[in-house]
């Protein structure tokens, strides 16, 4: 993790965008339109993420963390404020391929081969046969998967399917990655395992990732920053510097490490500041 | 044993309290080919005689010689061939009364077609309903040396539009049913009622195919057993005729019952039906019913020769001794010649029936 | 209650292997013995049901006409299954693409689902001629036509909203998209769809037959033979038609099983 | 993961009418495109159809073959025949489809009975679905007509006491034959859709076969249960048709139908009244199970494919 | 949580059966045959939980977590040794209806109302309409969903779903609760505020829990004891007795306590001492 820049505290939805920025979020409103009138998913968002950063997004559900990924990604567009990947629109930096992206379900195709899936990018943009072929090994090997090259999905593990889908994502070396809740299936001990990949593999490639969680110690062990978000309308709440040293010789110490509580009660906290912390009372539950 | 009623007034005793219930069979639904039945009903004439008829009709695949054979109902009306072919098969009846003398089966062709004769068959497609109304014309075929490899067999459904618009060359038509559905038809080029000079008209009563049709079929093992059968088949047997001699006498009456019993035919079509079938049974030489021994042995001839496209013969071997007997329709007649009845109505004229656009 | 559970020992798979093929087998030999009791034994009617042994008799006799009904019956329904897929596959990816057409279809496919061959074959014997098999085939294409169009269009519809993402995420163009994903997801559907088909497409052929066209299919031979009251060799038509009908099923639940092939949890 | 849960609920009280107006106006939208297609055709397509090699592949357009669909219409308001007590041929359609229904709702019930019974047997002994379900499969590749005989003449021995066999019983046993198939597959998919979460709760609850028969598997096959009776409804329909034509039973809708088939040389629209009238019918069996699916409606919240 | 009696800090599965002891699980094995051949899921397992505990299962999947708490319920049958629950076998006490039972899915019945499913056990066990009612009512009351009686279980969010669900388990006041990660399928914030309600729960009711989960966290804030599993074949690894003091007024401030994290850490390592905490490298996924 060494190559990885130093975390920014300052709160960077403020600052200039630079084209060295991965994402540059501002003044972003989302509303949707369905049949029972408006639902106000994000307000105001405005968020940076500098080249080679690791961010991650926390909140209850229906805070929009999901539709500001999908934001970035031109999966859906913003009502208001814009959103610029690479200092490109979020629709030429998808045609160009600047991100990959995973989500929670691994999304593989379940008819093509672990091999076939891994290479699905390469294939719809005209790589070579050869080409692919290389990239795949490359990439299976870094996921630690070549000897499954040829089974199906459905002959694999929850676990060893978000690594397919985690290579799928690779495939075209982007610089950004947009994962939304990709070990959220997983078991606690995959799941610490696959952040501890994870986290290997940015090293590796340097790439920036927009990382949506539901899990605090996730988000503080594996995040640069994180961002804290809240509901109706979702907002950003804080965001949180993590402090925390990486090292990758020690990346499983660091769990345990004061540093480490730390984030997660400052994160706790951030989370808790207007949702008061139940105490055991009774309350309608937030739908 | 003699029948149950020598005089008339011998069989109004059962009129009224206790009637004999009897089931009838017919081939087909309602209509003006069996007039007779249905007149005798409504007329009272089964009730005269102490029975109490229903008379059941037939659709697709029900086989009245089988509901007879199977004991369902106690007499059933079908085709001489057609039953040969059930009795071979194990069915145990007997004909009792042989009401159509003649057959009313024509194969009919366009006048400009050159299918004059069962020879002309030869390479061309003829048409034939199936369920067993084929026999005729592969009898008339093997006479003719020919069979199913050497003429195409299609299956006519229920109108004759396959040989209007000249999917078939020469189809198979009923003189008081189907040719009738071919004048109620409007000539597209002229708007007119097609004629009878548009047709050519091949009868199998003139070829060696001809068969017995419409007869009356009973139980034989209770015709031997059961004299109280045998006397129910003879009063039977009476109001039947007494039915057919109203149907030739009244026409117009006869066929408005049959409409009225549900048939679904126009009133012009309806009379034609009715008017087609007297001719098939009257004048009848030796009385209505009666069994001629040489026609039944024809059509016996004509059923052991023909094979059907399969390579299945109708029957392979004579039927039995007893397939038929007139002695019970000769007590009808004899009672019924006694009551002063006409039974073969030597001078039975036919009437002109009009037939209008669409058999309405 | 019975709790069965998930995992099998081997020995318990192969009995469950053989059971699964023992137990129709016992039924059906069950239903025979009892029917060839009753006919020889009790001495049901022999002339109205046929023994078994009689029916076997007649099978073996008419072998020959048995083989070339079956295969004129069998083209009409190959035929018509074979267009009535391709149709209803068609129209379905129209619909599927275009809601309009999918509510305008709507009316007609109810109707055509719930109409009875025979009220169509008359009409359509008039329509396309009685001299060709033409008819037969239209009718067992429209019968097929119905299960097909309604699973395909099903099939397309199952498109996970992650796959459409993905799709959109590649910028890839819309053949690229269904050729990807639409068309394998819709697969399965379709054969699914075809499978439920095919005895219907059997079944209609064979009745289309009874009402007007060229002789010599199955159909025919049945109701010529029970007209003439040859019941076993009615029967003997009905079990080639049987069979027909079990080949129909069996190939096109064979081509499912190969369409769907290494994705049980997709 | 809680919006999108309340959303289809919503979703279907909210703009119901509006949906349903737009799909109806599409569906008679669809019904004019057909007519207007045939019309079309009937114009433009030469009278003897377009045939390729031996194969006719686009029908006649001769009236005979394609009567106009505005004869086709009003032909419906002309009296049956001449004679003079002769109804409309729509009454007489429709009366001939109300006994063509009342048999088959009799015959749609027989194969309830059956059909869900099987599926009952087959759900509680595997041994037992080994052993049917082939041949309940198998069943459907049987031509029933070739039965209609049989059926019939069977029936009509049946004498129990003041019982005796009618022949539209027939025709209803073999409806029921038809419309058995999908209910028992449905019924058992149905009774084997619990999760093994549903039924281990059943175990520790201590309860057996028949109560969780009563409380889990009946309640939970409704959405299976549904679409299936629908589509024996719709089977019931076709059986009875089928056998009326097959038995030569009077009074209902398949005997008119081959009646005006039989008068449609002459008469060519006349053949087009019965056939409207047994899609009308059809139509109307399936959709009457949909009332049933309005009473269950608490049953099948989570609505299925089937 | 006063009423919980004090976590106790031997290894219990030595201790002689009392029938005070809510289950006693003694030498257990279990095999399951499987078409490829036979799996050996739990090895010798001793285990006793005394009435009113709350003991936590955890161990990575496949561990055996689910097959021993099936086998308390009478879902499956050990292979070899003995499990008696409050004294009885396993199969009286199911007949008994001596324990609740809840699953990670809520499992509730779709096509009735909330009331009705939590009614299901009393419906079923005959009790009158009026005892069912009032029961009811108190035990919706309990879980805070009085006034969701009539919804039907799609109607509620999926926090709801599982309180119900729990309601369901309580219905008909067992002395124990056997859990199967009841709270897997919850976001993080829902699920620490269904923790801090189930412990009120029990605190309540005195019931000893079973509670199989996959969240280190979560098995230290709720248990007296947490039971340590390792896989292959599925072994008790430790038993690690928590010694935080809970005080339902500050349930929620423990969750930063050091005594948490410190029981965290303990969990952890307890966890991978056997199986080597990874450290990025590749390793073949358990399946
Ligand atoms: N396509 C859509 N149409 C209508 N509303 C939507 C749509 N997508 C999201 N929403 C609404 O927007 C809000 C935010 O949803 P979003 O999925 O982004 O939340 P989330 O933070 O990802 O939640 P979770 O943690 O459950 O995934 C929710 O209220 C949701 O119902
Ligand atoms: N019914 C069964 N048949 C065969 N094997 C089984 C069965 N149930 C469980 N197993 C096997 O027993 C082992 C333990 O399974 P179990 O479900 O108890 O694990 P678990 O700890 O609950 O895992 P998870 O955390 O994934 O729920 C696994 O290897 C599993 O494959
Ligand atoms: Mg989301
Ligand atoms: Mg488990």
């Amino acid at each position: 993790m060494t190559q990885v820049p130093e975390p920014q505290p300052t709160d960077s939805s403020a600052t200039p965008t630079r084209s060295a920025d991965a994402v540059v979020v501002r003044g972003v409103d989302k509303t949707f339109d369905t049949r029972s009138g408006q639902v106000q998913a994000l307000t105001a968002i405005g968020l940076t993420v500098s080249a080679g950063e690791f961010v991650s997004l926390i909140g209850p559900s229906g805070c929009g963390k999901s539709t500001l990924m999908r934001l970035i990604a031109d999966l859906d567009q913003p009502t208001a404020g814009s959103v610029t990947v690479f200092g490109k629109t979020a629709s030429r930096a998808r045609l160009d391929q600047d991100y990959g992206i995973a989500f929670q379900q691994a999304g593989l195709l379940p008819w093509r081969t672990v091999a076939a899936n891994v290479g699905l990018p390469l294939e719809l943009h005209g790589a070579t046969s050869r080409d692919r072929n290389a990239r795949i090994e490359e990439l299976l090997d870094m996921v630690g998967l070549s000897d499954f090259a040829d089974r199906y999905p459905d002959q694999l593990s929850g676990g060893m399917q978000q690594r397919v889908a985690i290579a799928r994502s690779l495939a075209e070396k982007p610089d950004l990655l947009l994962m939304d809740e990709p070990f959220g299936a997983l078991d606690e001990m995959t799941r610490e395992r696959m952040q501890t990949e994870l986290l290997r593999i940015c090293a590796e490639t340097g790439a920036a990732v927009v990382f949506v969680t539901h899990s605090i110690p996730e988000a503080v062990y594996l995040s640069d920053r994180v961002v804290v978000m809240s509901p109706r309308p979702g907002r950003i709440q804080q965001i949180v510097p993590m402090a925390l040293t990486r090292d990758p010789e020690h990346a499983e110490a660091l769990r345990e490490d004061r540093a480490f509580f730390d984030g997660v009660t400052a994160v706790r906290e951030a989370l808790h500041t207007g949702s008061p912390v139940p105490t055991g009372a009774r309350g309608v539950e937030n739908r | 044993s003699g029948g149950p009623s020598d005089t008339g007034s011998g069989s109004n005793e059962n009129a009224g309290d206790s009637l004999t219930e009897v089931k009838l069979q017919l081939q087909w639904l309602p209509q003006g080919q069996f007039a007779g039945y249905f007149a005798a009903l409504d007329q009272g004439y089964f009730e005269d005689e102490g029975l109490d008829v229903e008379i059941i009709p037939s659709g697709g695949d029900i086989v009245p010689q089988d509901a007879l054979a199977n004991g369902d109902v106690d007499y059933a009306i079908a085709w001489v061939p057609k039953v040969l072919g059930s009795i071979e098969a194990g069915a145990n009846v007997t004909n009792i009364a042989q009401i159509f003398q003649r057959s009313g089966t024509l194969q009919v062709s366009w006048a400009d077609s050159g299918i004059e004769s069962v020879a002309d068959f030869e390479g061309k497609k003829i048409g034939s309903w199936g369920f067993g109304n084929e026999w005729e014309i592969f009898a008339a075929m093997a006479a003719e040396g020919l069979d199913s490899s050497k003429v195409e067999i299609i299956t006519q459904d229920f109108n004759m539009n396959a040989f209007l618009q000249g999917d078939i060359d020469a189809a198979q038509a009923m003189t008081y049913n189907e040719y009738a559905q071919l004048l109620e038809t409007p000539n597209p080029e002229t708007g007119e009622l097609y004629t009878a000079e548009d047709f050519n008209v091949i009868s199998y009563e003139d070829t060696v195919g001809a068969m017995l049709q419409d007869a009356i079929w009973a139980d034989t093992e209770k015709l031997e057993s059961d004299e109280q059968y045998q006397e129910t088949t003879v009063s039977f047997l009476k109001a039947v005729l007494k039915g057919w001699v109203y149907a030739a006498d009244n026409p117009e009456e006869a066929s408005q019952i049959t409409l009225d019993a549900g048939s679904g035919w126009g009133p012009s079509h309806e009379l034609w039906m009715v008017n087609e079938t007297n001719k098939l049974i009257w004048p009848a030489e030796n009385g209505i019913g009666f069994i001629d021994e040489a026609a039944f042995d024809k059509t016996v001839a004509g059923a052991l020769s023909a094979v059907n496209e399969a390579g299945a013969a109708l029957i392979t071997e004579e039927p039995p001794a007893g397939v038929w007997t007139n002695d019970y329709i000769q007590q009808a007649l004899d009672a019924l010649e006694e009551e002063g009845v006409d039974t073969k109505g030597q001078d039975f004229t036919p009437i002109d029936v009009t037939l209008e656009e669409g058999g309405n | 209650m019975v709790l069965t559970l998930p995992g099998k020992s081997r020995s318990a798979a192969r009995t469950e292997t053989t059971l699964r093929i023992i137990a129709p087998i016992a039924v059906g030999i069950l239903v025979l013995v009892g029917w060839q009791f009753l006919v020889s034994v009790i001495g049901v009617s022999d002339y109205l049901l046929p023994s078994p042994a009689a029916i076997v008799e007649e099978f073996i006799e008419f072998f020959p006409s048995m083989v070339s009904a079956t295969l004129i019956t069998g083209w009409n329904a190959l035929l018509g299954l074979i267009i009535g897929s391709i149709l209803g596959i068609l129209l379905a990816a129209i619909a599927a693409g275009w809601r309009p057409i999918d509510h305008m279809s709507a009316p007609v496919v109810a109707s055509l689902a719930v109409i009875p061959i025979v009220a169509l074959a008359p009409v359509l014997n008039s329509m396309f001629g009685a001299d060709s098999q033409f008819g037969r085939q239209a009718i067992a294409g429209l019968a097929s036509f119905v299960p097909v169009f309604i699973n395909t269009l099903r099939g397309f519809r199952q498109t996970l909203p992650v796959h459409r993402d993905l799709m959109k995420v590649y910028a890839a163009s819309s053949a690229q998209i269904v050729r990807t994903v639409t068309l394998p997801t819709a697969v399965p559907f379709v054969f699914t769809g075809i499978r439920i088909a095919s005895s219907l497409a059997v079944i209609s052929a064979l009745v289309a037959e009874y009402f007007g066209g060229p002789r010599g299919g199955l159909g025919g031979l049945i109701s010529t033979s029970a007209a003439s009251s040859a019941y076993a060799r009615a029967w003997a038509y009905v079990v080639a038609s049987i069979v027909l009908g079990l080949v129909f099923f069996l190939a096109t639940l064979a081509l499912e099983r190969l369409a769907t092939r290494g994705r049980r949890r997709s | 993961m809680t919006a999108e849960n309340l959303a289809p609920a919503i979703r279907r009280r909210r703009s119901a009418p509006a949906r349903e107006l737009v799909r109806w106006g599409y569906g008679v939208l669809g019904i004019l495109v057909i007519a207007a297609v045939w019309e079309l055709y009937k114009f433009l397509g030469p009278a003897d159809g377009v045939v390729i090699g031996e194969a006719r592949v686009l029908p006649r357009t001769t009236d005979l073959a394609m009567p106009h669909t505005w004869d086709m219409v009003t032909r419906l308001f002309d009296p049956v025949s001449r004679s003079a007590t002769a109804n409309p041929l729509w009454l007489e359609v429709a009366l001939a489809a109300l006994v063509t229904l009342g048999i088959a709702a009799v015959g749609w019930l027989v194969g309830v009975v059956v059909g869900f019974g099987l599926a009952l047997i087959m759900q509680r002994w595997k041994l037992a679905e080994w052993g049917i379900l082939p041949w309940v499969i198998l069943s459907q590749t049987v031509p029933l007509i070739a039965f209609a005989p049989i059926v019939r003449s069977w029936g009509s021995r049946v004498e129990i006491g003041a019982f005796e066999w009618q022949d539209w019983m027939s025709v209803a046993v073999i409806a029921s034959y038809l419309a058995f198939f999908p209910i028992a597959i449905g019924a058992l998919r149905g009774l084997q859709s619990p999760d093994a979460i549903h039924t281990e709760l059943m175990h520790t609850y201590g309860v057996g076969w028949w109560k969780t028969l009563l409380k889990l598997r009946i309640p939970a096959s409704v959405p299976y249960l549904l679409p299936a009776l629908r589509l024996g409804a719709a089977n019931a329909v076709v059986g009875v048709v089928v056998a009326e034509v097959s038995t030569g039973m009077q009074g209902g809708i398949g005997r008119i139908l081959i009646q005006y088939a039989g008068q449609a040389s002459g008469d060519p629209a006349k053949a087009w009244g019965p056939i409207f009238g047994s899609i009308v019918l059809g139509l109307a069996a399936a959709g009457s199970v949909a009332i049933l699916g309005a009473i269950l409606k608490n049953y099948r919240r989570v609505e299925i494919n089937a």
